[in-house]
């Protein structure tokens, strides 16, 4: 049932696909939805509302969607990519419309008299976005994003479904050689674990940290 | 899913039933759903004869993925392996393997017009081009063995053909009817594939062949399809009236001779034997430590 | 174009056939288990004793620290192998489901209670209301309100959750767009999986919505109140949850336990 | 400090008779982590008196309201009601913690209500009063019924028994709060700031109800307010508190119009 | 009404004579959806003057506030700021809609502090002070530093202007809050119950500077507050609101003291 031997023998295998991949997807992927979920925040607010509805249409469109459909698409569209990249990129963008919902509601939490201030004082738009708005923002967002970045981390088993050899379609294929899921999934599963636990209460603190 | 593994008495039940579920992989031309939706290949077709000899007329196919395909048929998803899986010994460890079913070559499948020149996995070595396997397949432990360095691995046969298409790997190896068929199947995707070989490693034929697999405890089950099986595999006009169909021929016929138990031994010399009929030769003595790896990334 | 069409129209019964049962009959499974899970997950998290409530915290951490297609691996290969109890595809797959989202939804729960007003725990206490009829008279009604908008999320994580049920062998819509890929093409395929996968999720997260606002015109909640909620809905969701209930919940939860 | 009174309860639990103050605060030391907030306070009040609590912010007030409500833990000292101990008790000289029911039937004894209203939002005004008489009371409902719309008359609010908290104003929503608490019968009644949240307007009517209640009742009143002419008005002593001691007490009057502390003076001049 | 007060200002534009008012509305109409708040409001305020806006809740003074701070929309009528259109100017009998440019550079000469102080927290006082004389009037730095700690001086805070908001009680927001206002050197000044949201003891040292303010400077006033006193003290006149009109204006001595008004009475009465 249970044999040392293999289990022994996937965790150096599976540390590996780890570090390689499924930490390089995470810190790629975070940028990316980093970055473009404060685009769509910002132009679903700033755009005129002929260019905001489809913005906002497809953002909650893939944010409706599944994953696993998001990476075969993309992956069978476009065939001069990795899947290593299809995996990044469509990761990134999913979680960038979860991401862009973070920033909308971090922005919705100033308040109003943030904004009425600004008025009084005849602050222009644009300096009341860079000085009051966003450095505010962004303090109460960042919680928020670092949570999506750990859910992203465990979503990367989906990438399963491209085959890109991250850890747990390094523990699918180190069971089918062996015949046998217990060993190679369990380490699998111990390594999430270890890595996701902390990360969270990590980011706990900093959270308490950042309020005002 | 249904019940746990079983006490061994699948045949008994399924003869009740008269309904045998089975797995399989998907790939053409040995088990897979056609257009029209209904389970077909090579396999299967050899399978419901001897299944309907068994008295049992009804099989239910399940599509799995190539590596879940034996922790499925252990953990009593389905009866039985119809995907013309390798007999390999680390396999025979955990799963019970009918005698062989049909021969295995391989094959390269290349781009069109085969621009690198490419025929087997030794004109591969050292070249840095990168080789497709399919993941589980007996390819895959081949290429690790003789230590071709730029392999990539994909999930099926399509995939791999996609990725030789599409540029993302120079060359895909896999079963020569596999690849052949699907091949002349897409004419407009730019590849093509290479004359079968049979890979060689330190000298000895790696002569593989597939069959249906079991449950270990299965016993009853297996012994009463071996007899059927041998009846279709003996006599080579119905051997290939069955699976004709699906572009296989003579030359895929299990020679007499080979059995199950020298490749899950790992005995390629003996298997060499078979082959070759009885007055052929080897020339290695102690093959079997080397052999005995093909399918594994360890020792 | 055509091809296009008739490829759609090729795709859709065997989409809205097979594939469309698997992939409901686990939304529809998993939900059920989900919304039990969270209910006594986050109960026990808020109320019981403070080592039930460790158990209760292992168990969410358990869930949501490690990843769904783990679970689902570890549920249909590991634990039979182990344990001998097969629980089949169907039912891995809701039990997976349910209790990795369920994780989530413990928070949720658990983000709610803290979240019904400090002074409304401290009043009951103040009129000496027995533990069942506070919960039961005051504080659920309320919380309930408040969670809505969470499971409400959950509810299309779950959907969109389904889509890796193939990893245990149900044919649901992702995997039969993935056959049909070979027969159809890619884009009539899959586009037709993505369409079923949007309406789904709208249907579901609109008469989720219908009943946040049943609930909460109960309480007679304002906008304001309501955006809040899915604000802070949103935030237990990404895992955010935690930090809240230690400053907030303290009192609450001193209050649950003295009467 | 001039009110140490400490007439040493050394008998596990009194009898109810007339001697016995209605509260009394024994040794009470409250701390809230490392801050200590009360810090060996006694205090009593008699049966039917109201005691006005005053003080800057942060001196202790709401917490002494809160002690006795049981919403704190008391860090160290007595609480009795009556005699009876209310969270713990001394047997053979040492401090025993009491079994949630017997807190609960102490508690009942005492009503309060708070600054923010608290009324539930998922009743009607009916229910919120009728809740805690049947559920925990254990009336019938018809009982129950009975006795909130006289309550509800009492405070003005006779007509509006099917309405819904958010839909009253801020002064009506007090209003009721002050009936839901009476619902349970008290003998002693806590108000803190009730004035404090709503708009100037509001404020009259719902200081016209409690001076009503003073008026009619023989109920035990303590009462942090910063209306000084209400408390004035209502009250028979006022306590001035600063860091969680009495700095001064004695009779409205006196204390109003010619404290003998400078503290006190300073501060009833900020707060005019 | 006895304010019509109606000097038809026909011309697009006036020139700063000193015959034309600070502020006047002409005809003003304020609905949010389908309540009308405002309707068809006429008034005005002359330089320097204090004008006091008492009423009850929801009679429309804070709306009147926002209105001309350009944080509501007009929904009819017109807003005159020394006789230039605020938002929306008469041409040929047209109601015109102006440029945010053009309204910027009118609403430039109005400052308002709020209840709830606003301070940007993100930035220390000095930050929150020189933000706008810096990016909006385009004076540097240096400059502006200068005259915030000069302001900051003033509201007694001269030693705060590193500290950051939160650190700061409330009084003491409002009183950076009021210095950020006047950096602006406004003509026109928008007090909304700025010590509503403050302990009662601190109420003082907010209406301190603000008396203070009054009396060293000329800044035209309007303020909304519950501070009867302040009022009095400060205003040059009292407009006493409901429901949206005007029913009574006058001197404060006279309001406070002796009100023609029946409901002025009462108000005055119940805020008391
Ligand atoms: N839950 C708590 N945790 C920590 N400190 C607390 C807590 N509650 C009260 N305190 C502290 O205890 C002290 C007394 O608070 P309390 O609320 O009793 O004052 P108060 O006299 O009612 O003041 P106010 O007039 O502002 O209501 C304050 O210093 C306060 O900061
Ligand atoms: N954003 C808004 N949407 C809808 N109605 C509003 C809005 N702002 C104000 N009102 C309504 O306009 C009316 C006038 O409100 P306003 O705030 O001007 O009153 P106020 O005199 O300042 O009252 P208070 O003394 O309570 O501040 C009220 O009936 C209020 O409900
Ligand atoms: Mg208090
Ligand atoms: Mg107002």
């Amino acid at each position: 049932m249970w044999e040392n031997e293999l289990f022994f023998e996937a965790v150096p295998l599976l540390l590996e696909a780890f570090i390689k991949v499924t930490l390089v997807v995470t810190v790629l992927g975070t940028l990316i939805a980093v970055v473009l979920g404060l685009v769509w925040a910002i132009a679903v607010r700033e755009l005129p509302p002929l260019l905001a509805a489809p913005l906002r249409f497809l953002v909650d469109f893939i944010r409706m969607t599944p994953l696993p459909v998001h990476l075969l698409v993309i992956y069978y569209a476009f065939n001069s990519l990795s899947a290593m990249t299809v995996g990044i990129l469509v990761i990134g963008v999913h979680y960038s419309t979860y991401m862009a919902e973070s920033y909308r509601a971090g922005i919705e939490s100033i308040r109003s008299g943030q904004w009425e201030a600004a008025t009084a004082l005849s602050l222009p738009a644009s300096r009341t976005w860079r000085a009051v708005i966003l450095p505010q923002a962004i303090r109460n967002t960042l919680p928020s994003l670092g949570n999506w970045a750990i859910a992203m981390f465990k979503d990367t088993p989906f990438l399963i479904f491209i085959s890109v050899p991250e850890m747990v379609t390094r523990a699918r294929e180190f069971g089918g050689q062996h015949f046998t899921y217990v060993e190679a999934m369990t380490v699998a599963g111990v390594l999430f674990l270890l890595a996701s636990y902390p990360t969270a209460v990590l980011m706990r603190k900093l959270e308490k940290k950042l309020a005002y | 899913g249904d019940d746990g593994g079983g006490e061994g008495n699948t045949l008994e039940r399924a003869q009740e039933e008269g309904t045998i579920k089975i797995a399989y992989a998907g790939e053409i031309p040995y088990s897979f759903e056609n257009d029209e939706g209904e389970l077909t290949g090579a396999t299967i077709a050899i399978d419901e004869e001897i299944f309907k000899a068994l008295g049992i007329d009804n099989v239910e196919g399940q599509l799995v993925e190539w590596d879940a395909l034996i922790p499925g048929l252990n953990k009593g998803e389905y009866d039985a392996v119809s995907a013309g899986m390798s007999i390999l010994p680390d396999r025979c460890a955990k799963a019970a393997f009918a005698e062989p079913t049909i021969m295995y070559t391989s094959t390269l499948m290349v781009a069109e017009g085969n621009p690198e020149g490419l025929s087997d996995f030794a004109s591969i070595e050292g070249t840095g081009l990168t080789l497709a396997v399919q993941s589980g397949a007996i390819e895959q432990g081949q290429a690790q063995d003789l230590g071709l360095e730029n392999t990539m691995t994909v999930n099926s046969a399509q995939d791999g053909m996609d990725a030789v298409a599409n540029g993302r790997a120079d060359a895909f190896a896999l079963t020569n009817i596999t690849l052949s068929t699907m091949a002349e199947d897409n004419p407009d995707a730019g590849v093509e594939t290479t004359d079968a070989f049979v890979a060689e490693i330190d000298g000895l034929k790696q002569i593989s062949a597939g069959s249906t697999v079991f449950r270990p405890e299965d016993t009853a089950l297996l012994e009463a399809y071996n007899e059927e099986l041998a009846k279709i595999v003996g006599d080579e006009q119905r051997f290939v009236e069955t699976v004709g169909e699906f572009g296989f021929t003579d030359a895929e016929r299990p020679p007499e001779g080979l059995t199950a138990e020298m490749l899950c031994e790992g005995d390629l010399e003996a298997a060499n034997e078979a082959a070759d009929g009885a007055g052929g030769s080897t020339d290695s003595e102690d093959s079997t430590g080397s052999t005995d790896s093909t399918d594994s990334t360890d020792g | 174009m055509s091809d296009f069409f008739s490829g759609v129209a090729t795709a859709l019964p065997r989409l809205l056939g097979e594939g469309l049962l698997a992939t409901l009959v686990s939304f529809a499974g998993g939900a059920v288990v989900m919304v039990l899970v969270a209910v006594v997950l986050g109960l026990v998290e808020h109320q019981a004793p403070a080592w039930l409530a460790v158990i209760a915290r292992v168990i969410v951490e358990l869930f949501r620290g490690s990843s769904l297609v783990v679970q689902l691996f570890f549920f249909f290969y590991v634990i039979p192998t182990l344990t001998g109890v097969d629980l089949g595809s169907t039912w891995t797959a809701i039990i997976a489901l349910g209790l990795n989202y369920g994780a989530y939804g413990a928070e949720v729960v658990r983000g709610s209670l803290n979240a019904v007003p400090r002074g409304q725990w401290e009043t009951t206490t103040a009129l000496s209301m027995p533990w069942a009829t506070k919960m039961r008279r005051v504080i659920w009604p309320q919380a309930w309100a408040l969670m809505l908008p969470g499971f409400n999320n959950l509810m299309v994580m779950l959907i969109k959750g389904t889509a890796v049920v193939s990893l245990v062998l149900l044919s649901d819509i992702t995997f039969e767009a993935d056959q049909l890929r070979r027969q159809v093409g890619l884009w009539p395929a899959f586009l037709s999986a993505l369409v079923i996968y949007y309406l789904i999720a709208l249907v579901v997260s609109t008469v989720m919505r219908w009943g946040e606002g049943r609930a909460q015109r109960r309480l007679g909640l304002g906008d304001f109140q309501i955006r809040q909620a899915r604000r802070d809905a949103a935030k237990v969701l990404a895992g955010a949850a935690a930090a809240e209930a230690g400053s907030g919940g303290s009192g609450a939860r001193r209050e649950g336990r003295d009467t | 400090m001039p009110t140490d009174q400490n007439p040493d309860p050394a008998t596990t639990s009194h009898p109810h008779n007339g001697g016995v103050p209605r509260i009394q605060f024994e040794d009470v030391v409250k701390k809230f982590g490392s801050t200590t907030v009360l810090e060996g306070l006694n205090f009593s009040v008699d049966r039917g008196e109201r005691v006005t609590l005053i003080g800057p912010s942060g001196s202790g007030k709401t917490t002494i309201l809160r002690l006795l409500m049981t919403l704190e833990e008391l860090t160290d000292g007595y609480v009795w009601v009556d005699g009876d101990p209310l969270t713990h008790d001394r047997r053979d000289g040492k401090r025993v913690e009491l079994k949630p029911k017997q807190v609960s039937a102490v508690r009942k004894r005492i009503g309060m209500v708070f600054q923010q209203f608290n009324l539930f939002p998922n009743m009607t005004v009916l229910q919120n009063i009728i809740e805690a008489p049947v559920h925990v009371l254990g009336q019938s409902t018809e009982q129950a019924r009975t006795k909130a719309l006289e309550l509800l008359d009492r405070v003005g609010l006779g007509d509006r028994g099917d309405a819904h908290p958010m839909q009253l104003s801020g002064g009506q929503q007090q209003r009721v709060a002050i009936a839901r608490a009476l619902a349970m019968d008290p003998e002693i009644l806590l108000l803190d700031e009730v004035t404090s949240a709503l708009d100037p307007e509001l404020v009259g009517e719902v200081l016209g109800v409690l001076q009503d209640l003073a008026a009619t009742t023989d109920i035990t009143m303590l009462i942090v307010t910063h209306e000084m002419q209400f408390a004035q008005d209502v009250s028979d002593r006022v306590m001035m508190f600063d860091s969680g001691h009495i700095i001064e007490e004695g009779l409205p009057a006196k204390i109003f119009s010619d404290p003998d502390n400078e503290r006190t003076r300073q501060f009833l001049q900020a707060v005019r």
